[in-house]
């Protein structure tokens, strides 16, 4: 059992790893067979990251470790929480990788563009599945190396200096990440996460890492990379920012600060005021960006505060709630860049004061806009609200009244920025960019998807809960 | 008669310094030279003397001079006449650190016997061989550059790294 | 014998010294290398000096002849690069080997 | 009973509403039939629970103590029950009314789904569900205000951030209440509001009428009136709406919260509700369209039902229960009555319309009965209603509130003589000289729901007794009279009396205005319109200054722009422009001093060898 | 056996110019690479088993007969040695192509030999004095080297790296006269007995602190540095690669800790200066890097930048700095090769070395570009490349040595990196192509082919970090890590 387990997770970390590195070879045979190839990859992956799901389900809990030099040893650790993290971000990557079918068709360097994106899927389950923290660190800049040439995919120099911007941002906040796991390092004699469980921590290391963190996950103040970067690479690269990359941070978050360290009492009453006030700050910039990747780019930069937030309470509740948030978040956002694709495919067009009335011509998108972004303002039925409640009740339970009615605040904000480009967008009167088709069939149903299962996940919001709840006693399990 | 020999030496390399004319350069350093072998020669140091007389007196000089020569006429380049004022402030200068220094940073070092054995060609052939193969090393290599820099042009595309193309580099 | 050494070192630093001079404030390039030279001279003296202060004087010689056949080495090529920028530039002047900035 | 049975009113409407989704777009007839049947049976459910005994269905949800939990109890059933009736007469109604209408098929699916989500919310006993149906309802009311065509999208995105907004302070009480009982069954909670109880508690009551459409949270309803369909305008801020808010306002004072006499959360609350009756109905009283008018009436009439149930004696809370489900029936009565109208004349400007009574004799008798009952007519059950709240709010000792609500009552009557006047009476507007009576099931509904108004004030021992007393029952202190059928009618007493007076009031009030504007009913409020600093006012509160959504959108692009300019952008140039300045600065210095000279390089070398040959020195010890 | 790597390369430099009347090319071309892949198989399989346990001291043998030549071979030369041995190969198949509108092919393979002679002489040889010859030789090869173009930047930068150098080299031997004045020896085992001996700190100090000047010169640390961004960038490609790759590091950083760690012993003093000096390379060459527009200037800065990193390590003097020091000092050879190869190939097929002028160049060239961006990704740090474990380890040494406010500007200084390799990358590769570029070809597949040995070394070093630090590694540090302890060993050998 133990074997297998072990075996599965290899196959998630490496399956997409070296299959990455096939495509160029596959790109030898013929593009058909290089996209299919890597779908068949992106697929695999999320095969074997829920073939987990059973053993994750029954709250299992398995670490085992390679032995390298110098105590970096290769330890992986698969529980509730890596699990869930693996098949969201799977999930979702492979949802890209078939998007990306069509999207990327007709641009040059595909295979360019597949490798990196299963590098960078790779990577990310590399990361889930870490429990090192210098190999934490390793997966965690092959995945900046990876968003680092998917932003400036289109070779276009304003594209590429935002995509230097992005690395270098993210590249700062990890080195001071590392520094700070260093420190640790030099306190706990390890860098084995599993070893160091409620070991307290040193400020100084707790504000190094979250430079990282924030930075990844952009995160006031290190945030401005990612509206940039939204703008600038194809809309399926940025939704692979927003859908997955930002979760890199928060993902380290549950697994650094909340499963395993103690945090000082300062942080603890500091971070969730950094994280809300993150959120306030970039859904007021949404409110005013008119540039709809922009928006959303933003807007991810405000749910990621939520998201944190849910982690920084530190009690049960809001750590599930964060991890729905990763969930529903991933899905809706996935669904509004897509849909913010398909806008832009068919109008060439990203300011919202210049678009209008596609609803008329592009009913499913418009539909499918609509549902997603109830999900990401937290409405019921659609899944984002459980996760935004959650998080907010987990708040006020912690005693941060007030840090809670700045996040609902937040959501107000982000409701009224959302209709915004709702009604700019779709209502009111054709503009004359607009006018154009729907999408192709195929991200026309890419996006009906995401939005039905956005709608989905909140009706059957309790399976998901389920994996998430378990992960949650897990973490703060040593709280007690 | 040792503190006379080393002043001449001095006085000569600043001569070398100082002299407005290459080729009175060049010739104050051969003489300066032949203070020093005669320095060696009091010292017992047979062997660098006569290396010091014929290589660095005679040799080098040939050298400077034929380079004085191949570049003459075009390579008289005016040196400061500042120096007659600033390099006597210069040489009092060092020379009262050198005064104040040396003494007490050597002199705590306590005199230690040598365990010379042997002649010179023994100690040169038997403990330094391996100079020696640098030694023939650093002559190939001298004999390389130099016909590296002199040799017949045979490149391709001469222009390629010559003049301005190597690069925009801002002036 | 101490003092001696003492005193032969003292002639090196200000052998050194006044190269180092040369090298700093000359133009010429061929004075420049007559400083170098003057330098190497100094050095000589240091370790033929050394050497007799220590009795270890047949050690020191074969040292200081390998210093010398070195220096010669250096002087060769540095002429020969020299000569070389002389055709380039037409002048011996250090100053206007200033290309190569920034 | 059993307890999954508590699924079906939920599950039932979904279905429906399924069924409607799902069925092609160009089927009518089948979705028309299906829709009456299925909202036939959803009455038939309704009523089959109605009297049943206590029931608790719980499920497990998510862990935490949420849970999916369900009760049916006697307050429950009886909303429940006036939400199936309104459905099925909407659903009737509007197989008329909104026949033609292009997006039939999404208009009965967000009909059912708010049927659905409302049954869910009456049922909930858990306060995630609860949200999660309360919630739930702005995507249909969004949904549904969208259905009215062209320029009904901004104010359903006005309704939706309004009742988002709302919800989301609901959602932080309820976090709030939550951290303080630890527990989120509603069953379980009763505290008193102090303290942080007590900004739970007014954070839940901002959601509760909010979602009543009290004022400052209104002003989607009057613009809702002209852009949304009319059937929709019954459905929802009359009827559903008004139940569900006052449901969650009883609950909240009665259940959740102990509410005490005069305590200050009572204070606010009624003060709250003074407010509403009467600016929404000095709103009302110069409206020149008879749905706009509706509208700020349906305002209105929320605010008797708080200052009733924030009296906080039983009286009191019965009368604002009562009023609530008698303005449900009336003022959807009124609505589906203009929407037969407008249906017929084409328009509900009041301006245009004129002496309808003959040609559309069924809808004016609805009409009629109803506004009488709105304006607590006697023996109407808008008497009943208003005379309970009256009542209620004397004994509290602050008449001021009576006095209030006495003003609103004048002013209530008066814009409806105003209106019934312009409409049914007088001359035939010159656009609508051939106007038939409508539909059998346009006049139905209102002729049901004006029967209901009689019924309901002649025989109101049936709703008090029925309905009233045994939600009261749990509450009142013990040996507290709780049968009001007594003085219901009662008309010989001192407030029954000046509000007769104030009847007399309005009606001379009326007269006086339509003599003054010319004999054109329409003018009739045009003398108090007029009135100095109310002119004023009403210019101000015309051009929207008074609303606080467009105010707060302002205040948000506000706030947000000054975020963005003063702290995202510098953050920004941060590290766009003040890193690369440095270092370009940085390189520039290293680049000016790498001159090429020879003696420079030089002099670094020898410096760096004095500056190590002392720095080792001076470490060495 | 080890004599072989000296006397190899020397006799087929002194051939090589009359084997070049015969052939032109071929021959040249043959013999130099079959040497160098001689070197580096000599280097792996012959030499390693000879460390088994510890170093050991080797007399040469010419023809049977034994000399009085003693190699001294350690875990530290060893490592050195096969760094050489594997960057010169690379450089030497590279040269093969790129050499070809140089001219004088035969010219140039016997300085390079002569080059590497040197080297290897320097690494293999157990006395200062020697030490000091083999440096001039490698040093005296590496001038023509750089004005081997003859063209006015080559003969300036030369004659300033010159001119430099000899200074340096100066100090050095007046370093080493003092010594000698004071221990009568000059080999390290008795320089090390002489000074265990004698209580001159403050002599010794005085001493270090030339040899600091003069190595650091040699390794371009600031304030010596001025030299090198003039040099390594006019040099031939190939000459660059070897330069800032193997000799700054040969002649600088390995004479320097050689004499400090295992002769001097290091000093507190010592570990101030170092790192300190380590630092401020770090930034002033970092920072100057950012703003070039010459590729490979800006690739001479960041070598002076990471060498700082090498030495920094090398400061701190605990046996984990040692290691991460080594580490680095090898990664160092084979990315900053890499890059200064790509910068060669790109300058030879646009003919230019501007970074405004190129763009786009990766559509061109992939194989260059994405060589270059591993390169770039390798020294910025990022992992899993090589440099991201070294810098690691760097980091980590200086953390456990308490310098915590050094390891931050450690860090600092690897942001800075990124940010003028991602220039690099988006002025040249990255980007639209630029019009003129539009028939400009791969580089040709010998040149092609060092590059690729080079970036997949990059990769596999990263990945297989722990073997790399087990086998070579390891007993490198062993050696610096015993300090003083191994040169007494060798006492009167």
């Amino acid at each position: 059992m133990t074997n297998n387990i072990q075996t599965i997770i290899l196959l998630t970390i490496f399956v997409p790893i070296v299959g990455s590195l096939t495509i160029p070879l596959a790109g030898l045979i013929s593009k058909r067979a290089r996209s299919f190839w890597s779908v068949l990859i992106a697929l695999a992956t999320t095969a074997s990251s829920m073939l987990l799901l059973p053993f994750a389900l029954k709250g299992g809990e398995l670490a085992f470790r390679k032995t390298l030099a110098l105590g970096l040893d290769f330890i992986v650790v698969a529980d509730a929480l890596s699990v869930f993290m693996a098949v969201a971000s799977s999930f979702i990557g492979a949802l890209i990788v078939v998007y990306s079918l069509g999207y990327i068709a007709h641009e040059e360097n595909q295979s360019e563009y597949y490798f990196i994106v299963l590098l960078f899927i790779g990577a990310m389950m590399g990361l889930v599945f870490s429990a090192n923290l210098i190999f934490m660190y390793l997966f965690w800049e092959i995945a900046a190396i990876a968003c680092w040439r998917l932003i400036g995919f289109y070779r276009v120099r304003d594209h590429v200096l935002k995509a230097d911007k992005a690395f270098l941002l993210t590249f700062f906040g990890a080195v001071a990440m590392l520094l700070g796991f260093i420190l640790i390092y030099a306190q706990t004699g390890t860098f084995d996460l599993t070893a160091m469980r409620g070991t307290a921590i040193p400020g100084i290391a707790v504000l190094l890492i979250l430079l990282g963190m924030f930075s990844k996950s952009a995160t006031v103040p290190l945030h401005t990379w990612l509206p940039d970067a939204g703008v600038a690479p194809t809309t399926v690269t940025a939704l692979l920012h927003a859908a997955v990359l930002v979760k890199i941070g928060v993902y380290a978050y549950a697994r650094i600060f909340s499963y395993t360290f103690q945090l000082p009492e300062g942080w603890q009453q500091a971070i969730p005021i950094l994280v809300v006030f993150s959120s306030l700050l970039a859904a007021a910039a949404a409110a005013v960006e008119n540039d709809l990747k922009r928006i959303l780019a933003y807007s991810t930069v405000s749910q990621i505060g939520y998201i944190f937030l849910g982690f920084a309470v530190m009690n049960p509740l809001g750590v599930s709630g964060s991890l729905l948030f990763i969930l529903m978040h991933g899905l809706a956002k996935a669904g509004l860049f897509l849909c913010a694709g398909i806008i832009i495919h068919a109008t060439h067009e990203r300011d919202i004061r210049k678009l209008g009335g596609l609803i008329k011509t592009m009913p499913w998108t418009a539909v499918a806009f609509i549902f997603c972004s109830f999900s990401v303002i937290g409405i019921p039925p659609f899944g984002g609200f459980f996760s935004k409640f959650m998080v907010i009740v987990a708040t006020v339970q912690s005693g941060r009244i007030w840090v809670a009615a700045a996040a609902l605040f937040a959501a107000v904000l982000t409701m009224y920025y959302l209709f915004k480009v709702f009604s700019a967008v779709f209502m009111g009167e054709a503009a004359p960019a607009s006018g154009h088709r729907e999408g192709t069939r195929s991200m026309v149903f890419v996006v009906v998807t995401l939005a039905v299962l956005s709608l989905l996940a909140g009706l059957f919001v309790a399976y998901p809960t389920k994996l998430a709840n378990i992960a949650a006693g897990e973490i703060v399990r040593w709280i007690q | 008669m040792h503190l006379f020999l080393l002043i001449g030496l001095l006085a000569f390399s600043i001569l070398a310094i100082l002299s407005r004319d290459l080729l009175k350069s060049a010739i104050s350093l051969a003489v300066a030279s032949i203070f020093l072998a005669l320095v060696f020669f009091r010292m017992n140091a047979v062997y660098a003397g006569v290396f010091e007389l014929s290589v660095v007196a005679g040799l080098i000089t040939v050298l400077f001079i034929t380079a004085i020569t191949l570049t003459r006429g075009d390579g008289d380049v005016a040196e400061s006449r500042g120096h007659r004022i600033v390099f006597p402030l210069f040489f009092l200068a060092l020379a009262v650190v050198d005064l104040l220094v040396m003494k007490k940073l050597l002199g705590q070092i306590p005199a230690i016997q040598g365990s010379e054995s042997g002649t010179f060609s023994q100690v040169l052939w038997n403990q330094r061989t391996f100079d020696l193969v640098g030694q023939v090393g650093a002559i190939s290599a001298g004999v390389l550059a130099v016909l590296a820099l002199f040799r017949r042009d045979d490149r391709h595309g001469n222009a390629a790294s010559d003049g301005g193309d190597t690069g925009g580099r801002h002036e | 014998m101490n003092n001696l050494w003492i005193l032969n070192m003292g002639f090196v630093a200000l052998l050194v010294g006044i190269g180092l001079y040369c090298l700093l404030t000359m133009k010429n390039t061929v004075k420049l290398l007559i400083g170098i030279e003057i330098i190497a001279k100094g050095v000589t003296l240091a370790l033929v000096a050394s050497g007799y202060a220590r009795e270890n004087l047949m050690v020191a010689q074969s040292l200081a002849i390998t210093v010398i056949v070195v220096d010669v080495a250096v002087i060769a090529t540095a002429l020969a690069l020299i000569i070389n920028i002389n055709r380039h530039t037409k002048s011996l002047d250090v100053r206007k080997l200033t290309k190569l900035k920034g | 009973m059993n307890p999954q049975n508590l699924l079906i009113p939920v599950l039932l409407p979904l279905l429906l509403a399924l069924f409607s989704f799902l069925l092609p777009r160009g089927i009518k007839r089948l979705r028309e039939i299906v829709s009456v049947l299925g909202a036939a049976l959803f009455v038939y459910v309704a009523v089959s629970f109605f009297g049943g005994k206590e029931t608790m269905l719980t499920l497990p949800w998510l862990g935490h103590g949420i849970d999916f939990e369900l009760r049916l109890y006697q307050f429950s059933q009886f909303i429940l029950l006036a939400v199936s009736g309104f459905t099925f007469l909407i659903v009737l109604y509007s197989t008329v009314r909104m026949a033609g209408n292009p997006r039939l098929r999404e208009y009965y699916g967000y009909l059912f789904l708010t049927a659905a989500m409302s049954a869910g919310a009456v049922l909930a006993n858990n306060f995630v569900p609860l949200v999660f149906f309360w919630e739930g309802l702005l995507i249909t009311l969004y949904a549904l205000i969208t259905i009215g065509g062209k320029g009904s999208h901004r104010t359903a995105v006005k309704a939706f951030l309004i009742g988002g907004f709302c919800d989301f302070c609901m959602i932080l009480g309820i976090a709030i209440l939550w951290s303080q009982t630890g527990t989120l069954r509603l069953s379980d909670i009763s505290v008193v509001p102090q303290g942080l109880t007590a900004v739970s508690f007014y954070l839940m009551m901002i959601g509760a009428v909010a979602k009543a459409g009290s004022m400052p949270f209104h002003t989607w309803i009057p613009d809702a009136a002209v852009d949304a369909p009319v059937a929709v305008m019954a459905f929802i801020p009359a009827a559903l709406e008004k139940l569900l808010g006052i449901y969650m306002l009883s609950r909240i004072c009665l259940d959740i919260f102990r509410l005490e006499v005069n305590s200050t959360p009572a204070l606010v609350l009624m003060t709250l509700g003074a407010l509403t009756i009467v600016l929404a109905v000095f709103m009302a009283l110069i409206q020149k369209d008879l749905k706009k008018l509706l509208s700020f009436h349906a305002v209105s009439q929320v605010g008797y039902m708080m200052l009733g149930i924030g009296t906080a004696i039983p009286i009191g809370i019965a009368g604002g229960i009562f009023h609530m489900i008698n303005h449900a029936m009336y003022k959807s009565g009124l609505f589906l009555a203009a929407g037969s109208v407008e249906q017929q004349a084409g328009t509900t400007e009041l301006k245009k319309l004129g002496g309808l009574a003959r040609s559309m004799p069924l809808t004016a008798l609805g009409f009629i009965v109803c506004a009488a009952a709105i304006s607590g007519i006697w023996p109407l059950n808008g008497f009943v209603s208003k005379e309970m709240v009256f009542h209620g709010s004397y004994e509290t000792g602050y008449t001021i509130f009576t006095i209030a609500a006495w003003l609103g009552a004048i002013l209530t009557f008066a814009s409806f003589l105003k209106a019934g006047h312009s409409v049914f009476f007088g001359p035939r507007g010159l656009e609508t000289a051939a106007v038939k009576e409508s539909r059998s099931p346009i006049y139905i509904p209102i002729l049901v729901l004006a029967a209901l108004c009689v019924l309901f004030g002649v025989y109101n021992a049936l709703p008090l007794r029925l309905f009233i007393q045994p939600i009261l029952a749990g509450h009142a202190a013990p040996g507290e009279h709780l049968d009001f059928t007594a003085h219901a009618l009662a008309v010989f007493n001192p407030i029954a009396l000046i509000s007769m007076g104030c009847l007399l009031i309005a009606f001379a009030l009326h007269v006086f205005g339509f003599r003054r504007g010319g004999n054109k009913a329409y003018l009739a409020s045009e003398p108090i319109h007029r009135l100095p600093v109310l002119r004023t006012l009403y210019d101000l509160a015309e051009a929207r200054v008074f609303d606080l959504y467009e105010q707060g959108i302002k205040g948000l692009q506000a706030f947000s722009r000054f975020l963005f300019r003063f702290v995202d952008r510098p953050i920004d140039a941060f590290f766009e422009k003040f890193v690369v300045q440095i270092g370009r600065a940085a390189t520039g210095a290293l680049k000016a001093v790498h001159n090429g000279l020879y003696a420079n390089y030089l002099a670094w070398a020898i410096g760096g060898l004095v500056i190590i040959v002392w720095a080792i020195g001076a470490l060495t010890r | 056996m080890l004599f072989l790597f000296i006397i190899v390369p020397l006799v087929l430099a002194g051939l090589l110019p009359l084997l070049g009347k015969v052939s032109k090319r071929l021959l040249p071309d043959l013999l130099a690479s079959a040497a160098m892949l001689f070197l580096l198989v000599l280097a792996v399989f012959s030499a390693r088993p000879l460390i088994a346990d510890g170093g050991i001291i080797q007399q040469a043998f010419w023809f049977g007969a034994p000399l009085n030549i003693r190699l001294l071979l350690d875990g530290f030369s060893l490592f050195m040695l096969f760094t050489i041995s594997l960057v010169s190969f690379a450089v030497t198949i590279y040269s093969i192509n790129y050499m070809e509108h140089y001219g004088a092919k035969a010219n140039y393979y016997a300085l390079l030999l002569a080059m590497i002679a040197g080297m290897n002489g320097l690494v293999l040889s157990g006395d200062l004095f020697t030490l000091y010859v083999f440096l001039e030789v490698a040093a005296i090869a590496s001038y023509a080297l750089v004005a081997f173009g003859r063209g006015h930047d080559e003969l300036e930068a030369s004659f300033k790296y010159l001119m430099l150098s000899a200074v340096a080299s100066a100090f050095v031997l007046l370093s080493i006269a003092v010594i000698f004045g004071v221990t009568g020896g000059v080999s390290f085992g008795a320089v090390a007995q002489g000074l265990k001996t004698l209580n001159i700190k403050y002599v010794v100090g005085f001493c270090s602190g030339l040899f600091l000047a003069g190595f650091g010169l040699k390794a371009a640390l600031v304030p010596f540095h001025s030299w090198l961004p003039d040099a390594h960038p006019s040099a031939p490609a190939p000459i660059s690669a070897m330069l800032s790759g193997v000799l700054i590091k040969v002649s600088g950083v390995y004479a320097m800790t050689r004499i400090f760690l295992g002769v001097f012993g290091l000093t507190p003093a010592l570990t101030t200066v170092l790192t300190v000096m380590g630092i401020v390379s770090i930034f002033v060459g970092a920072l100057a890097a950012l703003g070039q527009n010459d590729i490979k200037r800006m690739l001479a800065y960041s070598s002076i930048s990471q060498i700082g990193y090498v030495v920094l390590a090398f400061g701190i003097g605990t046996p984990l700095g040692i290691l991460a020091g080594l580490f680095h000092l090898f990664n160092h050879a084979l990315f900053k090769s890499l890059l200064f190869l790509n910068a060669g190939a790109v300058e030879q097929s646009t003919g230019t070395r501007s970074l405004d002028k190129m763009g786009g160049l990766a559509k061109v060239m992939p194989l260059t570009a994405v060589t270059s961006a591993i390169g770039s990704l390798a020294i910025a740090g990022v992992p899993p490349l090589n440099g991201f474990w070294s810098k690691l380890l760097i980091i980590i040494a200086l953390v456990q040595a308490k310098m915590h406010v050094l390891a931050a500007l450690a860090v600092l200084g690897s942001v800075i990196t990124l940010w003028y390799y991602l220039v690099l990358q988006h002025q040249a590769f990255f980007g639209k192509l630029n019009e003129a570029w539009q028939g400009v070809k791969e580089a040709p597949f010998w040149m092609s082919a060092a590059t690729v040995l080079l970036a997949l070394l990059c990769i596999v070093t990263g990945l297989a970090f722990p073997f790399v630090i087990q086998s070579w590694l390891q007993p490198a540090a062993d050696v610096l890590g015993k300090g003083v302890g191994v040169a007494l060993n060798f006492i009167g050998f």
